[in-house]
């Protein structure tokens, strides 16, 4: 399974954020975009993530499930925003995504308690998330990438708020997936502390004018 | 060679606004002349042809009344056939277009609205009835502001033209509820006398002005969409500039 | 999907409360009506079914506009539109969780208001009747409203001026039913099969419509 | 203080419009109400001050719940909390300028609005000032349960319980102030003063309450 | 001017989350707080911050203005949440916080374009702030503390989402803010580059003191 992104480039609002950007990745392998404050890092994940239009260009997954559109489908996303409702508890937040989201075919995710206990937090599960910290809240949403499986895993700044030995142990995740050959793309101000992974600097196009409004 | 596709790019999309100013600059004169020509030989025909026998005088309101009225409705069509070129073909004009037709839609409601029950004093005895016909009007006038209050909350044209174009043709079943409320709903208001698949049935001692003005108001409503959609492919302009220098100077800032 | 209802029926419990809302806002409006018409009984049980249909239709406002918003502001939207589920039926079930907890209990609610407007029984079975079918379309033309202002700091009022334009076909056709049911010689079921045409009818465009909104309004 | 006022109306006129939109949702409820009860005039221009005080309840009702949890949401109540300032004023002027977005657009817009439900000049008088009069109550009734909100997470039911109730006196008095006003016999001044009375006592005990529940709130 | 902590333990829901702290901080110090996820870093602060009542203990401020009835009076709080309202630019946002704040006594905020100048974002001061990134919005939310004079800083993680240069410039305020005289506490998982800094260890009670019905 690869993912192959040809000449991707993007707006926000009026203004080109980055232009023609083209990688492949393989099975197990890992893709770290850094770059300073508003470069375009979280764009290009949303990109990537279908959930914004690229300008140009497109992304497409070879060796996947042949049934899927576009591979966001086959993908988890963790963005800046956690994804849980702080009303709920833990356990009741984590299994409604699990049943939600099911399982991508070529896997299955854990159970919510050992998602739990993997992210080192065994014993919080029944709290409602409004009630957790900063770190914790961040460490539940990453137990939802264990609870069901998407070989995909695009994750915009995942250690923020979290303390060293989450940070650890959140190598040890993704180290994990990237052995079960599957595809983890991240975005990142602090090195995530994995070996051999791609980097993808990106410097921020100074936002050049992309729109159709002006004259030549 | 990002760099020269990119130029490309901008070069075909910047084509069509570009293109359709240096028609709107040509086009305008000529709309404007005639809409004021049709208007006069329709103002005129309207004043000289003499009153209804039992209406009197206030029939020659129906001139006014009728057109504004059908104009009302074939704004709200141009609106709709819009929201489509934005969707489907997805063209920048498409949405200058329908966000421009929404203010002008609402003055020609307004204006059906206004003679009708200018009208209705004289023939029913009351200004305002809330008859099928009325309100599915008044209902017309309240989506208009609706989504000119939505494309104002909306400022960013970027994301909100496909969400309103998405609206607009979800509006659109209020127009045949317009048409035909008059069928389906016993009104005071009478049924369509002109616009009939067997041919209109008014005297055509009424009709002559009645088309005149109709022409009139049509090709009013055209000069004032091609000057509307004009100002508002400006205003994005100035806007981006404005934008673009406001970065650039920021740039300068940074490099010093 | 089934966990998608429950979820947000959970939610609404918990943090909305929005189903006692829409019931006491009903019945504020069917409290404060007999002021207006006075006295006179039977005229009160003739306008009764419209308040009713009238409370309803507003009650079922209140809560809409949040339908998308609070998905989009903690993030599950994304999320939601990532899924390989059809947009659609996400939208669907969301309607549906929505107006099992609003529209219903203002449906078990309006036999207790009939009594009120002192209706009388057909009256009040008939009003129940239609309430239950006509109450879903509301909340299937109200996504789309809120669809379009998902990306609004405070969409209340914009949204209920979007939505309640379209809804009032279905009071038309609601109240019409209703009042065919009293008065004999008018027969009951064509209007009440045009307002379950109607309900179907928004049950597909109103996703259909809401989705595509949704698409376009992420970024 | 002011900067509070005016950030809060610039943040409803964000939402699209502001007073327009004011405006527009009450002339859309109002043309909604005819298709219900049918186009009898006379009946309409009875229940027309019951339709615009229902109006009145619905929009405040609309946007009322997130006045404190939009700031708790995003931090600001934190700060709101630790000024120097006593929590009272910013709660006031919070009120405020929330009425000045949803009650004041229907004050204005309330002659027009009797127009349309042919309303005798008297009526239409008797109304505009009766919501003038009357409105703020409403929106300070809703601060509490807004403060309530945000202190209590599962607290939604317990809000709906809290603000209707003590709303509907409000209504209700306004309401038969201006039938008094239109039936001659009975006197308008005293349910007006009353009305004053109610205003004056939410004035003050709303804000008390609200600013005491969200001292609890936070955590 | 001096911070006065004494004895201070809180509660959270109904676990005592840390016991009996107290620290005394002169003008011109900074305290950093330290610890692993959910060891009570933000609850301290909070509670320093006068957003939660203590259980136990109280803090107070010597030699500062008479008139004020607790130091969180004349203290800025940045906490996980940036206070900023999307739908507004952020030059509004800004102005409405300087103009609600007011300044205290023994000082003045500097002018909205001097604070969006500071942090380094002199140029996007016109966007509303929900067009900002992650790091951009944070930076914005740090020239809040600017625009209005606060002698004491309570910051929650301020560095999360930053990127490196962002970091430095950081560093560079808050060294200002110290020269002049003022008080910073921060809670942080990343080191804040500052110099001679106070630094407070939280371990993390693991909730067991203070829970009465542990006790058999
Ligand atoms: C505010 C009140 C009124 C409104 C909103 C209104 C609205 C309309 C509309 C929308 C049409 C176009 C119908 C179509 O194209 O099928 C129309 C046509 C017409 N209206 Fe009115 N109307 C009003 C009052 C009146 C009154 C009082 C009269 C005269 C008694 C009148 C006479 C007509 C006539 C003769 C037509 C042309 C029908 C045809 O030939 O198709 N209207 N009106
Ligand atoms: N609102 C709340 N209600 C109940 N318990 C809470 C609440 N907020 C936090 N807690 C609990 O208090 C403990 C401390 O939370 P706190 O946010 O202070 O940790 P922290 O040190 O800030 O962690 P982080 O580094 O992740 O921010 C956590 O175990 C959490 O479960
Ligand atoms: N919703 C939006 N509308 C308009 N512009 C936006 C929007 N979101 C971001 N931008 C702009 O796009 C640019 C890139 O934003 P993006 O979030 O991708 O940066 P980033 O690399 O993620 O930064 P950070 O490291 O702070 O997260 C920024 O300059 C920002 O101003
Ligand atoms: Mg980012
Ligand atoms: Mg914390």
């Amino acid at each position: 399974m690869r993912l192959i992104a040809e000449g991707l480039s993007a707006k926000r609002g009026e203004d080109l954020i980055f232009n023609d950007i083209s990688f492949v990745l393989d099975a197990s392998e890992a893709l770290v975009v850094t770059g300073p404050n508003g470069s375009g890092k979280s764009t290009l994940l949303r990109v990537l993530a279908g959930l914004l239009r690229p300008e140009r260009g497109h992304v497409k997954l070879e060796g996947g499930p042949p049934e899927i559109a576009h591979p966001s489908e086959v993908s988890h996303y963790l963005g800046h925003r956690n994804a849980m409702k702080r009303e709920l508890t833990v356990a009741e937040n984590l299994s409604f995504w699990q049943r939600f989201m099911g399982n991508s075919p070529g896997g299955a995710g854990v159970g919510i308690a050992d998602a739990v206990e993997a992210v080192g937090l065994p014993d919080i599960a029944h709290l409602p998330f409004g009630y957790l910290s900063a770190g914790q809240q961040r460490r539940m949403a990453m137990a939802k990438l264990l609870v069901s499986h998407r070989p995909i895993w695009i994750l915009d700044e995942p250690t923020a708020a979290l303390d060293a030995g989450a940070d650890r142990l959140f190598a040890e995740l993704v180290k994990a997936h990237l052995e079960k050959g599957g595809i983890v793309i991240a975005a990142t101000h602090q090195p995530l502390g994995l070996n051999r992974t791609r980097e993808l600097h990106m410097k921020g196009f100074e936002h050049l004018a992309g729109d159709h409004w002006h004259d030549a | 060679m990002s760099e020269n596709s990119l130029a490309i790019r901008k070069f075909s999309d910047l084509a069509n606004p570009t293109r359709f100013l240096a028609l709107a600059d040509r086009l305008l004169p000529w709309l404007s002349g005639l809409t004021a020509l049709f208007f006069a030989v329709g103002l005129w025909l309207s004043f000289t042809t003499e009153g209804d026998y039992q209406q009197g005088e206030t029939v020659r309101i129906m001139y006014v009344h009728v057109p504004a009225a059908w104009l009302s409705m074939m704004c709200y069509s141009v609106m709709a056939l819009a929201a489509l070129g934005t969707l489907v073909w997805r063209h920048p004009l498409a949405d200058v277009s329908s966000r421009a037709a929404a203010p002008i839609g609402a003055c020609f409601t307004f204006l059906a609205l206004v003679t009708g029950s200018l009208w209705g004093k004289p023939m029913w005895g009351t200004w305002w009835v809330w008859d099928a016909r009325l309100t599915s009007v008044f209902v017309l006038f309240l989506m208009y502001l609706g989504l000119m209050a939505l494309n104002r909350a909306l400022d960013d044209p970027a994301r909100s033209s496909k969400v309103s174009a998405i609206l607009v043709l979800v509006g659109f079943v209020n127009i045949p509820i317009i048409k035909f409320s008059v069928e389906w709903w016993n009104t005071l208001h009478q049924p369509a006398s002109v616009m009939r698949l067997d041919g209109p049935t008014i005297d055509p001692e009424f009709l002559r002005p009645l088309i005149v003005m109709a022409i009139a108001f049509t090709l009013l409503f055209f000069t004032l969409h091609v000057a509307a959609m004009r100002n508002e492919i400006l205003r994005r302009r100035v806007t981006a500039l404005r934008r673009l220098a406001a970065r650039s100077a920021g740039r300068e800032a940074r490099a010093k | 999907m089934m966990a998608l209802f429950f979820r947000d029926l959970k939610l609404s419990i918990r943090a909305g409360g929005g189903a006692m809302i829409g019931v006491l806002f009903f019945m504020t409006v069917v409290a404060v009506i007999p002021f207006g018409v006075g006295p006179d009984l039977n005229l009160l049980s003739r306008i009764g079914p419209a308040i009713l249909w009238i409370g309803a239709l507003l009650a079922s406002l209140l809560g809409l506009d949040r339908l998308f918003q609070a998905e989009r502001d903690d993030g599950s939207l994304d999320l939601m539109l990532m899924q390989e589920t059809p947009l659609l039926f996400t939208v669907f079930v969301k309607c549906a969780a929505h107006w099992a907890s609003t529209g219903l209990p203002l449906v078990i609610a309006s036999p207790l208001l009939g009594l009120f407007m002192n209706m009388s029984e057909i009256a009040i079975g008939a009003t129940m009747l239609t309430l239950l079918v006509g109450t879903p379309a509301i909340t299937f033309i109200g996504a789309v409203g809120a669809a379009v202002a998902v990306s609004l700091p405070r969409g209340g009022l914009l949204v209920s001026i979007l939505v309640l334009p379209l809804a009032i076909p279905v009071l038309i056709f609601g109240v019409s039913a209703v009042y065919a049911a009293i008065e004999d010689p008018a027969p009951f079921l064509p209007p009440l099969m045009i307002l379950t045409a109607i309900t179907l009818f928004f049950a597909v465009i109103g996703p259909v419509a809401a989705a595509a909104a949704l698409r376009h309004a992420s970024d």
